[in-house]
């Protein structure tokens, strides 16, 4: 099948199946909908940017093939295009480089093809940097989004279970997250990108296998704690089977720990991501890759800053955003505010 | 107490095994020798050539004890890092160990002034902060500290090279010179562009634990005894900060040896990070091997070396 | 007098010490070393005793939610003990246990229903969801709280109230045995006589025994039928609440009871007249345990292991002064009171 | 207060006010230590460590600028003339061939007397207290023979192939070394004696060297002007061998160069100095050793022929300082501030540097100047020959396509986007600096306007793929084009040639991968376009048309043919053309073989590299080369001028520092002063 009807489902399947869902979920449970509402009253601002986001990659994720093709390139109408290339099919590229909102080509001042039409100019080889900035929303979110789905069930299988059932499992876990843990990240991490080799998907595996330690080692030592107290006693001597105890009285009990853990990993991710780009290794398409490609630019006489202004100005707004949710994220759900709050 | 040293160091061991376990299946397992050799031979290298370097450089040997009890890499890769026997770059044949000592200085000038000035500005700034929580200038603190977290070192990098490097002429660009006057000019530029990156994290997670003692009861006391609030926070709150503070630096302290690989690569200074930069844009993996492994060593040894000496400070840490 | 429902022969639960390199054992703390215990249809059984005696482990043991090491809990006739954790499952229907701190043995991201519902969910009581629903506002209503609770977190509960659902959450399985441990001692004076009426009217109602493990004799007196002092992992003194509290046998009981008005443990500790911490669990005194804080120890003490004597007023005594063969020696005198 | 606190006082206040003032001191951007700006050093980059110094190994521009300035050859080019014109060296003329009966060549050279090694302590092996000794023909023949060394990384054995004896050699080297492991363990020059040395190889006096050439190849003098063919000490290789702690002899180069490594730190820099023994200072009149006397056109008019210099003894350098310089706009800027004293123009100033095809005023004003020269070299697209849609066995369809590709990309977008301008664009493989390059010559398939790309089209649908759509499959055509670097900046220009093939409705798409995986795929023949170059290694179009040969071929010899092209007419041209002397006929020969390459389009041609190289005014004799071949020894500096100059290029601006530190201060005493208010 091809993958960009895959990734469609995938979208369709996250907004139409997931994103209903995960608001009923918080609907229903009144604690996650307090906090989602503390957080709201405090962080609507950074909220709305990262919706913007989620709401940029999505549309950067549903594509479909054919309609008109993008101007004199006869390959595109065989090809699937999102709906944010779709977008910009009007804008068609320039021989080279054009200032934002320039009626003439930067060097010699030629006419552009699309005279003002580029609002954050174009790259070197003519391409409007707004959609290839657009683009790169997608990979930071895929980066980040995947990523965490390797990192988290992972993390949170092996530290709840060795947390939990302890013993041998929890000895081994233990040695495992230790080893890991005692080879420098960033090392192992060009390591394993190295060896796996290039791509979004080796460099997202590649990002889960070191970054699961962090979340594990938190989520194994908030279960220890959690495994002693009254109310998985009482679950147990209710009769409830291990299984429901960790579902029901565990899991939940980590999870403010495992957002507020996650929502930090996601800016470490891809500034990550940043380092492994201007060694060779990044994936196709970011914002890191952007600035690795443009940071010469800033030294050409004129010079050329929107290239990297503009991904590095994306990346800065994410981050920071996602930085202030994270932080007031671990205020709300810190368990002490929560009994204070009470 | 002895038995626990003891214990904690064969735990170390046995980690430091675990290490060299995972960089063997990483690096001989699952890298294919001749892509080494090919990349160290250079484009025209004819199969004859390749096949003898592997044999010279033992790669073509069995890889697991299995499959040749006696003679094995992996044996071999235990016995070697094991004595510190790191052999020769795949490269150029130079032997690691002596690169390691020749790059471990000029490494340790950069990263132990951008520590030393880091952790002061981060512990002051940190103080600071605090001392005038929920104010404005807190406020401004920690949107400067996020904001610092947010941006790419990368960005921060080409940017002070841009700015102070070429617009101000403070500082040389890049470069490196051992000589002592020298030194310091090279430096001066990567060690405040380093500052850029660490700073931000430092300060909030201080911030955060003096905000915690400020808190507290002894905090109040010493308040009502009618201390100034500069001995409070002085006296009492860093003083007592000082368990999380030493972790965090303690920490820290391994990565020292390992290097920046973005400030020393781009900077040109011929340290570790510019070392492993270079093993890993050419395929190194005999010196990328020896790097991850003397990080991972570093970081074990700081890690016993912090819980030992809790166990010794602190009567609090219970040794079992 | 009414079947015996829970037997409690010689139970003993250590926990192993481990040291060195190799992390042998090299030593158990003996929580509880050596406990017999009755608790008959409807009755209401208190063990007593200073925290860390041990008296903890003892209901912990019962429940299996601590592993044994010797001994039988013998449920209803059958040994718990010896039952394989499946076949344990429908005993843990019929005991039950409400803890001390009722915001730690409430799950706080379960709202009350869920709560109470969870046994009844895992025993399959109650049918589906909406008649569980339902039988959780009745339980509710027995414990003396309002249907529109139910939909509440703990953290939104006050004190009281919480130990309130703890009680309805281990009625819900509908028990025959209830071990409340400490189940009021975090609560305020007041609150407590609430509950402890709850739980007497709780017992009249649907004929439930309690196992009532406090530190506060003063709490069992109106309740309990029978009294268990524990010390350092053994029991001490048994008897019938009236015979305990009027003519205390054991050095020990009269001490607690003389402390009895006290909260403070520390200041108990000076009441009791003794000298000295509580000896380690891990290493008990040679001899009769208690002789290194009794204020009538003598030589025998130091020498053999007192065995329960049947007291002439009732029950049984761990101490020499109950052997009936051991020469009258002259009393020193009692504490007043 | 006390004395005693009082001094604590200002003790504390020196000890936070020194970092401040060691600081201060530091505040300047002159990389170099004090005291050295009075000297004549020469500085330049290096831009990785070297691999490898050894000249039989060293095969880059970076290395042999060192390679190049330490070892001398028998023969070199003469420094200013062009086209090149070969001259002695350390031979005292260059020789003729000796045609023997049996088809053989022969050539016999004549060195000089009094060749001294650089002073090095390896040649204490030869005697106590001995630091230098003379170079003779043996050690020449000792580097020959080291070329056939397997255990060498030798990248230019097939050049020496033709040597009687080469082969042979090598394989009795690589015999005996196995069976005979007492004879692995000698040094190689006693190796190579156990042997009897290499049968084309002769000496047959102290300074006289025979070499016998198994066939006919007169080409193989250009390489005794390159470091291959440098006598080399048996000395430094043996004592040299990276045993107990000493160096390698790749990492410790010592030769019979006007300069000698004096210090050398791989990866900061590398330190030459003038040569004490170099046989210059004895042979004053040795064409090598003196400044020439007359140039090629031009050269009068420009710096090169300046009455100070004309016939004086070389070198006029003391020291020639060679630093790591990673990254191009740092090394661009430091030459910018007076501390490089030449450089090439990095793309990203070079607006700033050049305007309208001159220096612009500011760098006029500087002194600095600007020197133009096309290098022998060229850069192309490959096609894989042996890929089935691409290829040789498509036949006429795989040529059509291959046609249609080569004219929908254009050279001169691409020069002018990423080179600014510094390219020709190339219509044959053969430089406009090279004998065969026709100036009135335009490939048909390379020519680029518009219109060319509808007759791309148009070529396509000859081919089978109309609007690029592949009928069998009904979805465009897929191509790959195989590239091997993950260097963004470079992915970005390969990207330029994907864009333009899309445009003619040809989908390729860029496969980037490491180097390795690169030469993985060529290993299995999955590659189909690739963006390669060739840098002359000789100024004679036979180093540039072997590239296409059978002989050559990736797929079956290994060798540096990666389109794996072969062309039975093609080969028997070339074969006739490599013999030949420049002449008419060989003219001819060329024009036929480009008809060839013409129409079967095995590359893409894209461009020949124009050199722009910046010097500063107290720069002298600067004259671009082309080949990599350094020519230090006819530099010369002005250390007074240039130290003048770098000052007063590089005063700091201070008030920045001041404004912010002020800002700072501006922002935090108001809160300052409620806050105390507050507390109080």
């Amino acid at each position: 099948m091809e993958s960009h009807i895959l990734a469609n489902l995938l979208v369709l399947a996250l907004l139409f199946v997931g994103a209903p869902l995960a608001f009923l979920l918080l609907r229903r449970n009144r604690m996650w909908s307090e906090a989602l509402g503390e957080l709201w009253r405090r962080r609507r601002f950074s909220l709305l940017v990262i919706a913007l986001y989620v709401a940029v990659a999505l549309l950067d994720s549903f594509s479909w093939v054919g309609g008109a093709g993008a101007g004199e390139d006869s390959l595109s109408a065989h090809e699937a295009r999102s709906v944010i290339d779709r977008a910009f099919a009007d804008t068609p590229r320039e021989s080279s480089y054009s200032a934002p909102l320039a009626r003439g080509s930067f060097y010699g001042d030629e006419p552009l093809r699309a005279p003002g039409g580029h609002w954050f100019g174009t790259d070197i080889l003519g391409r409007d940097v707004l959609h290839r900035t657009l683009k790169g929303v997608r990979v930071a979110l895929l980066i980040g989004g995947f990523t965490s789905a390797i990192t988290i069930p992972l993390a949170l299988l092996l530290g709840v279970t060795a947390g939990y059932f302890g013993r041998r499992l929890d000895d081994i876990v233990f040695f495992v997250m230790s080893t890991l843990a005692s080879i420098p990240s960033l090392l192992l991490l060009i390591a394993l990108v190295i060896v796996l080799g290039r791509g979004t998907w080796q460099v997202c595996v590649a990002l889960g296998i070191t970054s699961w330690v962090g979340l594990c080692r938190v989520a194994r030592g908030e279960t220890l704690k959690l495994r002693e107290l009254d109310y998985v006693q009482a679950a147990l001597a209710l009769g409830t089977s291990h299984l429901r105890i960790l579902f029901r009285h565990i899991l939940p009990n980590l999870m403010h720990l495992v957002i507020v853990t996650f929502v930090l990993l996601f800016s470490s991710l891809v500034l990550s991501e940043t380092i492994l780009a201007y060694l060779g290794i990044g994936v196709d398409g970011s914002w890191g890759q952007m600035i690795d490609q443009a940071r010469n630019e800033l030294s050409r006489d004129p010079i050329i800053w929107w290239n990297i202004t503009a991904a590095g100005a994306a990346m800065f707004g994410l981050l920071l955003a996602v930085n202030y949710v994270g932080d007031a994220l671990r205020d709300i759900l810190d368990p002490r505010t929560l009994r204070e709050r009470a | 107490m002895l038995a626990y040293v003891a214990r904690r160091l064969g735990y170390g061991v046995l980690v430091v095994l675990g290490v060299l376990l995972l960089l063997f299946v990483l690096f001989f397992a699952v890298a294919k020798p001749e892509d080494i050799a090919r990349r160290a031979l250079g484009e025209k290298a004819r199969q004859e050539a390749i096949d003898i370097w592997i044999a010279s450089h033992g790669y073509d040997r069995p890889l697991w004890p299995w499959q040749q009890p006696a003679d094995n890499q992996l044996f071999d890769h235990y016995a070697r890092m094991l004595t510190f026997d790191f052999g020769r770059s795949d490269t150029d044949d130079t032997p690691i160990a002596r690169r390691l000592a020749e790059g471990v200085g000029p490494t340790l000038s950069l990263t132990v002034p951008l520590f030393l000035v880091g952790l002061v500005i981060a512990l002051l700034f940190g103080l600071f902060v605090a001392f005038f929580r929920d104010t404005y200038i807190d406020a401004t603190g920690v949107f400067l500290c996020v904001l610092g977290m947010s941006v790419s070192l990368l960005l921060y990098i080409i940017g002070g090279q841009f700015l102070i490097g070429k617009l101000l002429r403070w500082f040389p660009i890049s470069g490196f010179d051992p000589a002592p006057v020298v030194v310091a000019r090279f430096l001066a530029l990567p060690v405040l562009v380093g500052l850029l990156g660490v700073v931000g994290g430092d300060v909030r997670f201080y911030r955060t634990v003096f905000v915690e003692e400020t808190g507290r009861d002894y905090v109040r006391t010493a308040r009502a005894k009618g201390a100034g609030e500069m001995r409070v926070m002085l006296r009492h709150v860093l003083r007592n900060s000082l368990i999380p503070v030493m972790t965090r630096v303690v920490l820290a302290i391994p990565f020292l040896f390992v290097g920046s690989l973005l400030l020393e690569s781009f900077f040109g200074i011929p340290g570790l990070g510019t070392l492993t930069v270079d093993a890993i844009r050419n395929n190194d993996f005999a010196t990328l091997r020896v790097m991850v492994f003397i990080g991972a060593l570093a970081f074990i040894g700081g890690q016993i070396a912090t819980d030992i000496s809790y166990a010794f400070v602190d009567p609090r840490v219970r040794l079992e | 007098m009414s079947a015996a429902l829970l037997e409690v022969e010689g139970l003993r639960t250590w926990f192993p010490v481990r040291q060195g390199l190799r992390r042998r054992v090299v030593g158990h703390i003996r929580a509880v070393d050596g406990v017999d215990l009755t608790v008959r249809v409807g009755q209401t059984v208190a063990l007593v005793g200073e925290s860390g005696c041990g008296k903890t482990t003892v209901g912990r043991s019962i429940l299996r939610l601590e592993q044994p090491q010797a001994g039988s809990v013998r449920f209803d006739g059958v040994d718990l003990l010896a039952q394989p954790s499946r076949e344990l499952r429908q005993f843990r229907q019929r005991m039950q246990i409400v803890f001390q701190d009722p915001m730690a043995s409430l799950n706080p991201r379960m709202r009350v229903r869920d709560l109470v519902a969870e046994g009844m969910r895992s025993f399959g009581i109650g049918g589906g969801p909406r008649r569980r629903t339902e039988r959780v506002v009745e339980l509710l209503q027995r414990v003396q709280l309002d249907a529109d609770h139910l939909w509440r977190y703990p953290h939104e509960l006050s004190g009281g109230q919480r130990q309130r659902i703890g009680i309805a959450r281990a009625l819900a399985v509908e028990p025959e045995l209830v071990i409340c441990d400490e189940a009021v001692s975090a609560l305020d004076v007041s609150i407590q006589a609430q509950i402890l009426n709850l739980l007497g009217e709780l017992q009249r109602e649907l004929n439930l025994a309690y196992l009532f493990i406090t530190h506060d004799l003063s709490v069992v007196r109106y309740l309990a039928d029978e009294v268990a002092v524990m010390y350092l992992g053994q029991i001490v003194e048994r008897g019938p609440t009236r015979r305990i509290f009027e003519a205390p046998a054991h050095p020990y009981t009269q001490g607690l009871l003389a402390a009895a008005p006290s909260v403070d443990p520390q200041r108990r500790h000076c009441a009791l007249g003794v000298l000295g911490d509580v000896p380690s669990p891990a290493a008990p005194p040679p001899g009769c345990r208690f002789h290194t804080r009794c204020p009538k120890t003598f030589d025998r003490c130091r020498r053999e292991k007192p065995p329960l004597y049947d007291c002439a007023s009732g029950g049984q005594s761990r101490c020499f002064l109950e052997d009936p063969s051991q020469p009258p020696r002259p009393a020193v005198s009692p504490r007043e009171g | 207060m006390s004395e005693r606190a009082r001094n604590i006082r200002a003790r504390a206040l020196a000890r936070t006010l020194l970092p401040a003032l060691l600081l201060a001191a530091a505040c300047s951007n002159d990389p170099y230590p004090p005291g050295d700006a009075a000297h004549k050093i020469y500085y330049t980059v290096f831009r990785e460590a070297h691999r490898t110094l050894d000249p039989a190994e060293a095969y880059n521009v970076s290395a042999h600028k060192v390679t190049g300035s330490v070892y001398d050859s028998l023969l070199e080019y003469h420094y200013l003339k062009r086209p090149y014109e070969l001259g002695p060296g350390l031979a005292r003329a260059v020789p003729e061939p000796q045609r023997l009966e049996d088809g053989r060549v022969r050539y016999r050279f004549e060195m000089r007397s009094g060749i001294g090694f650089g002073p090095d302590p390896c040649f204490e092996l030869g005697g106590a207290g001995r630091r230098s000794r003379e170079a003779t023909s043996a050690d020449v023949a000792f580097q020959l023979m080291r070329l056939a060394d397997p255990a060498l990384k030798v990248q230019v054995t097939d050049a020496f192939s033709a040597v009687q004896g080469f082969r042979e050699f090598r394989e009795r080297l690589i015999l005996r070394r196995e069976l005979d492991p007492a004879f692995a363990e000698l040094p190689a020059h006693k190796q190579y004696a156990a042997l009897g040395g290499m049968e084309g190889v002769r000496t047959p006096s102290r300074y006289e060297l025979e070499i016998t050439l198994a066939r006919p190849y007169p080409q193989i003098l250009y390489w005794f002007a390159m470091e291959f063919t440098t006598p080399v000490a048996w000395e430094a290789v043996q004592f040299y061998n990276g045993n107990e702690g000493r160096d390698r002899f790749a990492d410790h180069p010592v030769g019979t160069g006007p300069f000698y490594v004096r210090e050398y730190n791989k990866h900061l820099r590398l330190v030459l100095e003038r040569n004490p023994h170099w046989y210059g200072l004895r042979h004053p009149d040795a064409l090598g050793a003196r400044y020439p006397e007359r140039g090629a056109p031009g050269d009068a008019e420009g710096d090169l022929l300046g009455a100070a210099y004309r016939g004086r003894a070389l070198p006029f350098l003391d020291r020639i300082e060679i630093r790591l310089e990673k990254e191009s706009i740092p090394r661009f800027n430091k030459f910018l501030q007076g501390y490089y004293d030449a450089s090439s123009i990095i793309k990203e100033s070079f607006d700033q540097v050049i305007q309208a095809d001159r220096l612009s005023p500011q760098m006029r004003q500087r002194g600095i100047r600007l020197a133009r020269s096309v290098a022998p070299s060229v850069f192309y697209l490959g096609i894989n020959m042996e890929d089935p849609v691409l290829g040789a066995p498509a036949g006429e369809r795989g040529r059509k396509l291959r046609q249609a590709l080569s004219l929908a990309v254009s050279s001169e977008p691409w020069i002018e986007l990423f080179l600014n301008g510094r390219g020709v664009p190339a219509q044959t493989p053969l430089p406009p600096v090279i004998f065969g390059y026709n100036p009135d010559y335009r490939n048909p398939y390379r020519q680029q306007q518009d219109a060319k790309r509808s007759r791309a089209r148009e070529l396509l649908i000859e081919a089978g793929y109309p609007g690029g759509i592949d009928p069998d499959t009904g979805s465009p055509l897929r191509l790959s084009f195989d590239t091997y670097t993950l260097n963004s900046q470079q992915l970005l220009e390969r990207q330029y040639f994907v864009d333009e093939w899309r445009k003619i409705g040809v989908d390729v798409r860029l496969q980037a991968t490491t180097y390795n995986e690169f030469q993985a795929k060529v290993e299995r023949l999955a590659y189909q376009i690739f963006f390669w170059g060739w840098s002359a290694d000789y100024p004679d179009p036979e180093n540039f048309l072997f590239l296409l040969t059978c002989d050559m071929r990736r797929s079956t010899a290994g060798g540096p043919n990666t389109s794996n092209f072969c062309d039975q007419r093609y080969e028997k041209l070339f074969a006739e053309m490599a013999l030949r002397g420049n002449d008419a006929e060989r003219q001819r020969l060329i024009g036929e073989m480009v008809k060839i390459l013409e129409e079967e389009r095995p590359w893409i041609e894209l461009y020949h590299v124009v050199d722009y190289q910046l010097s500063h005014g107290w720069l002298h004799n600067v004259k671009p080369f082309g080949m990599s071949h350094p020519m230090y020894k006819y530099y010369d500096i002005e250390p007074e001028r240039r130290a003048a100059l770098r000052l007063s290029w590089n005063e700091p601006l201070t008030w920045p520092a001041y404004a912010l530190a002020g800002l700072v201060l501006a922002a935090l005493v108001p809160g300052v002063r409620t806050f105390l208010r507050e507390r109080q």
